[in-house]
């Protein structure tokens, strides 16, 4: 557990510095606050309807799969560490567990879950 | 107090104020360098009046961000605006905390790593803190309340989490033939077996586009894609919030370098450096270098590819990523099964 | 495809054919220069419009096009004049129709798709009204879609073209053009200056390749006046045109690849085209506003020097195009993102009347120096090339081969370059030399005159285009025996290329239309006048 | 020791809290204030600061804030922030605990990975803050009331049957418990029927997310 302070040390640091960037660039980055310059920028001209409206679904089936499959990584992790150990039945329940998956994944591509347009 | 926690204290504070002082250091001069090679690829000059040789042009740089107008537009959702740029900055600046530079040596009567923080489980403290990026983008797309934000994030979150699938694949075979998520073990069994690179191949040039693919960079910066969303995620952000997504980019560029090096090139080995009989502190200085050296390739890499190559269509890169990353990942797995049963790496 | 200058022969005949068909409607024919135009009656317009497009032997498929002509002292307020373009039978026809204000015509847009932006012009700039009036404004759709501004300030849509799109994710559902931001009215302003004098403005057009924009007008004026210039003007002309067009093809390919984040190629071209900056700066003392043509021939001779200078480009350039050619054709990033991209099918192009690169790249091999060549390009041995599935690959691929016939070109002209005059050899056209004018009264009087009053046309109306690097650049000018136009109108290539946008991106992604856009090849100079 | 520390940093939260709803002008300059007197607090009693008691209550406090804000903010961008900092109390937890490659996962799936896709989802659906508010209908506010009121009768049972004993010491675990070998060493023997369903489970999710969407698309 000790191994791991550091990298606490290191982000209560960064935090520190990324807060001391962001103060100093506010306290020195003097802003005059146009009208122009608080307006959205949509290309010079004034928005035809507000941002914040319903966007595609494809990203929802994205953010999914990538559980899914970010799962099945994080089994896949102790399994490669013990790899060498388990040998050729290792493969075997490995190849089993990823077959499963990949039955899965032939399915959504069938189905079109990968397709964009 | 405990001794050994004041050691630990005492000897993290040090080192964190070096790299942090190296990294940024680096990421400055790594502006420059892009800016310098781009110059040189496009047959032009490049920023040469700041100083000798433009040397002094990224604290110009540095100098004017710290005073440019910091604008606040009232239509973004405030407190996630403010804090995007941090959730961005920080991850980048804390995942190369685990990667090893050099050798362990002897210093002070101490033994001491040439590694911030040397943990069991590396290779996912470092997928950890890159998985936290998405947030930073996602939330400053949706906080701009401004369309060309939103779809920015949207595509940008999108590719991130596509790419890092791809990525988390990719290294299974590096552990697989260490049998260690250590990256110093890793390393070790490189300096043993000879580089990854040799027998990974694949994996390696997956883990690399994957890389591309998660530090924004063309042919994959569709995030940013200037010509076609202005400025992505960041368009509503200026002055030094908006320096900071870069800063960060550059950051995560540096640390995919060296993860890259560490895990496919040997990290900070040297064929044939124990050939010599160096002083220890003799060989890791070479060894440091030759890490950097390194990692300096892979940065060089990363500024060739940007202005060479056109950008990929959004569909395109999330077929590659979904359609042949992924399922090519898996096929290098067997791959690397087969080798390791047959105990050739 | 050499072949011999085939000049365009006045379609006589479409009257008999049109009085036998459609008695009573053909109200005037008039014939001026080898032009013919038929004043028809308004409510017979769209039935005749139909007839000259169907019938195989008119076969007017393209509207070039239209005009709109306000009177003050007539038994008529307005002329519609509707210049149409077969590209078959390669003739040109002039259909006119009369209004009196409050009468409405009906639209073209049925014949000819290509007619609803010009006629919105014309509306706009001269107050006939045409009916069916085109779907204008808000007109958006709604529900899980974005509407969402590209532009008039888009980093990617070369100018202040404003497209408000409307997207269902990345998809593209509708796009609507906005032009006019550029809007200066030199259509207006024509009319209150002599010929010589807005030379100038001709730069502004397509600000891309003034030298060939300035051709353009002139050759109008000459054919208004009934001129030719001396040969050695003649070849210098053609040699502007086309270092005109190399110049304005290499900013497409830099910044079209720029779109598609290709950023090198972009600093390439600019390379490129710094060395021509430098040949127009020597030959007219500009680098962009060159106002180098003048009524009856040239500003001014060749510089000492200018043709080793245009050898020396010659010599490097085409490796210089090898290395860019080397970098995007067979990208395989850059086909997939410009292959099957933005097509458009040749049926369509021509009704929408597409010209230049965006044409031919659907596989139509029109090219005005080729159907009616002007200063002699008949005499040159060039190729036009064309692209087969009208993409954005092969309009790429063609304007790409379209400068590697221009350096042709260049390379013949260089050879043959004729010792002798500039100008023709007539006072009332042409300024004297200055000595003379210093010494002689004679020529005193005749720089007076011509400085004071101009040079003034003869009554009537004509039409002359040249292929200009984005497509046909057309000016109608309607002289009423003044020394400035009656009405001058400028057709210019990116206005109508533009209509196109629709049929090109809708489908499509986001990241498509982007390089629709690019391969499109608008400019917004030249778009809004 | 550690209690009281604990107790006195919590205190100095409430105080900041407080202020900061009754008169926000003042809340930077009580928030300086404050924020010295838990550093002195924590200087004097650094002693405290080593024992994993103190950050097991530490973490926990900010958890169970951190949860409180998830249900109670009206933004819910904000919401899922602050779960994700609750992910990561949890994960901290396990840390403590020398479960590390699990503190890890924790990390890379639950904050990760299942926080992008609530993230997407607020993005997509653009929910607005007012439409966060809106409480759900008769059924759901009963449901909720019944919950709470299991919810309390479960944490009273808890505290009041626990045992005196001590938790056991995180030093008492073997080292290399929580590694990665171990835990494969697990799943590959004791627990493979397990681990092997775990793929079943997944790909019913991964069925039905497609199904969901694409009917909704079609």
């Amino acid at each position: 557990m000790i191994d791991y302070v550091p990298i606490g040390l290191q982000l209560v640091a960064a935090v520190v510095l990324a807060g001391a960037l962001l103060g100093l660039s506010t306290w020195l980055g003097n802003p005059r606050n146009s009208r122009t310059d608080l307006s959205p920028y949509e290309c010079g001209v004034d928005p035809i309807e507000p941002a914040g409206k319903r966007y595609t679904v494809r990203f929802y089936m994205v953010a999914m799969l990538f559980i899914l499959f970010d799962i099945e990584a994080a089994f896949l992790y102790p399994w490669a560490t013990i790899f060498r150990d388990l040998g050729p039945r290792g493969l075997f329940e490995m190849a089993v567990f990823i077959g499963v998956l990949l039955v899965g994944f032939l399915y959504c591509w069938r189905r079109g879950a990968l397709d964009w347009d | 107090m405990d001794p050994d926690i004041a050691r630990v204290l005492v000897e993290s504070a040090v080192k964190i104020a070096l790299f942090f002082f190296i990294l940024l250091t680096v990421v400055a001069y790594m502006t420059l360098v892009e800016r310098r090679v781009s110059a040189w690829i496009q047959d032009r000059q490049g920023p040469n009046r700041v100083g000798p040789l433009g040397l002094l042009q990224p604290l110009a740089d540095g100098i004017k961000f710290l005073f440019k107008e910091e604008v606040t537009p009232p239509h973004v959702y405030r407190p996630v605006y403010l804090l995007a740029p941090m959730l961005i900055f920080v991850p980048a600046l804390v995942t190369f905390s685990v990667i090893p530079i050099g050798p362990a040596l002897e210093l002070f009567g101490q033994r001491v790593r040439l590694q911030i923080a040397d943990v069991d489980n590396g290779v996912l403290v470092i997928l950890a803190f890159a998985s936290m990026g998405v947030y930073g983008i996602a939330l400053a797309g949706w906080s701009s309340s401004n369309k060309y934000s939103l779809m920015g994030a949207l595509r940008s979150s999108a590719q991130l989490i596509s790419y890092e699938l791809a990525m988390g694949l990719s290294i299974v075979g590096v552990l697989m033939a260490a049998g260690s998520l250590r990256l110093n073990d890793i390393v070790q069994h490189q300096i043993e077996h000879g580089w990854n690179l040799i027998w990974q191949l694949p994996g390696f040039l997956i883990f690399l586009t994957a890389a591309f693919a998660e530090t924004n960079r063309l042919p994959f910066d569709l995030p940013e894609a200037e010509t076609e969303l202005v400025a992505g995620y960041h368009t509503e952000y200026s002055g030094m919030r908006f320096s900071m997504f870069y800063m960060a980019e550059y950051a995560n560029m540096v640390t995919a370098s060296a993860l890259a090096v560490t895990l496919y090139c040997g990290g900070y080995h040297v064929p044939g450096l124990h050939l010599l009989r160096l002083p220890e502190p003799a060989a890791a200085l070479v060894q440091v270098l030759a890490f950097g050296l390194k990692v300096g390739f892979f940065l060089f890499l990363y500024v060739w590819v940007r202005w060479t190559l056109p950008r990929f269509r959004y569909d395109q890169l999330m077929n590659l990523g979904w359609k042949v990353l992924l399922p090519v990942a898996v096929l290098h797995i067997l791959w690397v099964s087969f080798l390791v049963l047959m105990n050739w790496t | 495809m050499e072949g011999p200058y085939i000049a365009p022969d006045p379609p006589r005949f479409v009257v008999d054919r049109l009085n036998g068909r459609f008695p009573g409607s053909v109200l005037d024919v008039a014939e001026f220069r080898g032009e013919i135009t038929v004043v028809v009656a308004k409510d017979a317009l769209l039935d005749v419009t139909l007839f000259l497009r169907d019938d195989p032997e008119t076969a007017f498929d393209m509207l070039t096009v239209v005009t709109g002509t306000h009177y003050l002292d007539r038994d008529y307020d307005y002329e519609v004049l509707y210049h149409l373009y077969s590209l078959p039978k390669n003739h040109r026809l002039r259909l006119k129709v009369r209004l009196r204000e409050g009468d409405t015509v009906s639209s073209v847009t049925p014949v000819w798709p290509g007619a609803n932006w010009p006629e919105r012009e014309a509306r706009a700039s001269s107050g006939p009204s045409m009916r069916p009036v085109p779907a204008e404004g808000e007109d958006y759709l709604h529900g899980e879609t974005m509407v969402v501004n590209m532009g008039p300030s888009h980093p990617s849509t070369h100018g202040v073209l404003r497209l408000v799109l409307t997207l269902d994710g990345e998809v593209v559902k509708a796009v609507q053009p906005h032009v006019g931001y550029l809007h200066r009215g030199m259509e207006k302003i024509a009319e209150g200056m002599t010929y010589n004098q807005f030379v100038p403005y001709t730069d502004r057009l397509d600000y891309l390749a003034p030298l060939s924009n300035n051709v353009g007008f002139i050759l109008a004026v000459e054919k208004l006046l009934g001129i030719t210039v001396p040969a050695r003007a003649q070849v210098i002309r053609v040699m502007g045109c086309e270092i005109a067009r190399i110049s304005a093809h290499l900013l497409w390919l830099g910044t079209g690849a720029l779109d598609l984040g290709a950023a090198t190629v972009f600093f390439h071209t600019f390379r490129e085209r710094e060395t021509l900056y430098n040949i127009i700066e020597a030959l007219t003392g500009t680098r962009m506003t060159t106002s180098y043509t003048r009524v009856g021939g040239l500003a001014r001779d060749l510089p000492p020097g200018w043709t080793e200078q245009v050898r020396a480009f010659l010599g490097t350039f085409p490796a210089a195009l090898d290395e860019l050619d080397a970098l995007l054709t067979r990208n395989t990033i850059w086909m997939k993102r410009t292959q099957g991209i933005g097509r458009i099918s040749a049926r369509d192009a021509i009704a929408l009347g597409l010209t230049g690169p965006n044409l031919r790249g659907t596989g139509v091999a029109y090219d005005v120096r080729r159907t009616e060549p002007y200063s002699g390009y008949e005499t040159y041995e060039f190729d036009v090339p064309v692209g087969a599935t009208g993409d954005a690959y092969d309009r790429y691929l063609v304007r790409l081969e379209e400068m590697r016939q221009s350096v042709k070109i260049l390379d013949q002209a260089l050879r043959r370059l004729p010792d002798g005059p500039i100008s023709v050899d007539d006072p009332k056209i042409t300024l004297p030399k200055k000595e003379r004018v210093l010494t002689s009264m004679e020529e005193l009087i005749e720089q007076f005159m011509i400085v004071t009053e101009g040079i003034k046309g003869p009554v009537g109306e004509v039409y002359h285009a040249i292929e200009a690097p984005k497509g046909e650049l057309g000016f109608y000018i309607k002289s009423e025996g003044d020394k400035s136009p009656y009405r001058l109108q400028i057709r210019s290539p990116s206005f109508i290329n533009l209509q196109a946008i629709e049929t090109m991106a809708v489908g499509g992604l986001l990241s498509d239309l982007i390089a629709v856009v690019a391969s499109l090849d608008p400019v917004m100079g030249e778009v809004d006048r | 020791m550690t209690i009281h520390l604990l107790l006195g940093l919590v205190l100095i939260l409430f105080v900041f809290a407080a202020v900061r709803a009754l008169a926000p002008s003042r809340a930077l300059l009580a928030g300086t204030v404050l924020g010295i007197g838990a550093l002195a607090l924590l200087a004097v009693n650094y002693q405290a600061l080593l024992s994993p008691e103190f950050w097991a209550g530490l973490i926990g406090f900010v958890a169970i804030l951190s949860a409180l804000m998830v249900v109670i903010h009206p933004n819910p961008m904000v919401s899922i922030l602050f779960l994700i900092v609750n992910l990561f109390c949890i994960a901290l937890f396990y840390l403590i605990l020398r479960a590390e490659f699990l503190a890890v996962l924790q990390i890379i799936i639950y904050a990760g990975a299942i926080m992008v896709l609530f993230v997407f989802v607020v993005m997509l659906l653009n929910l607005k803050a007012e439409e966060g508010l809106r409480l759900g209908g008769g059924p759901q506010r009963w449901g909720a009331l019944l919950l709470a009121v299991v919810f309390v009768l479960l944490m009273f049972h808890a505290l009041h049957d626990r045992s005196d004993q001590p938790y056991v010491e995180p030093g008492a675990f073997e080292s290399g418990f929580g590694s990665a070998r171990a835990l494969g060493g697990l799943l590959f023997s004791r627990y493979l029927v397990a681990f092997e369903a775990a793929s079943l489970l997944l790909i019913a999710g991964m069925v039905g997310a497609v199904v969901v969407a694409k009917r909704k698309v079609g």
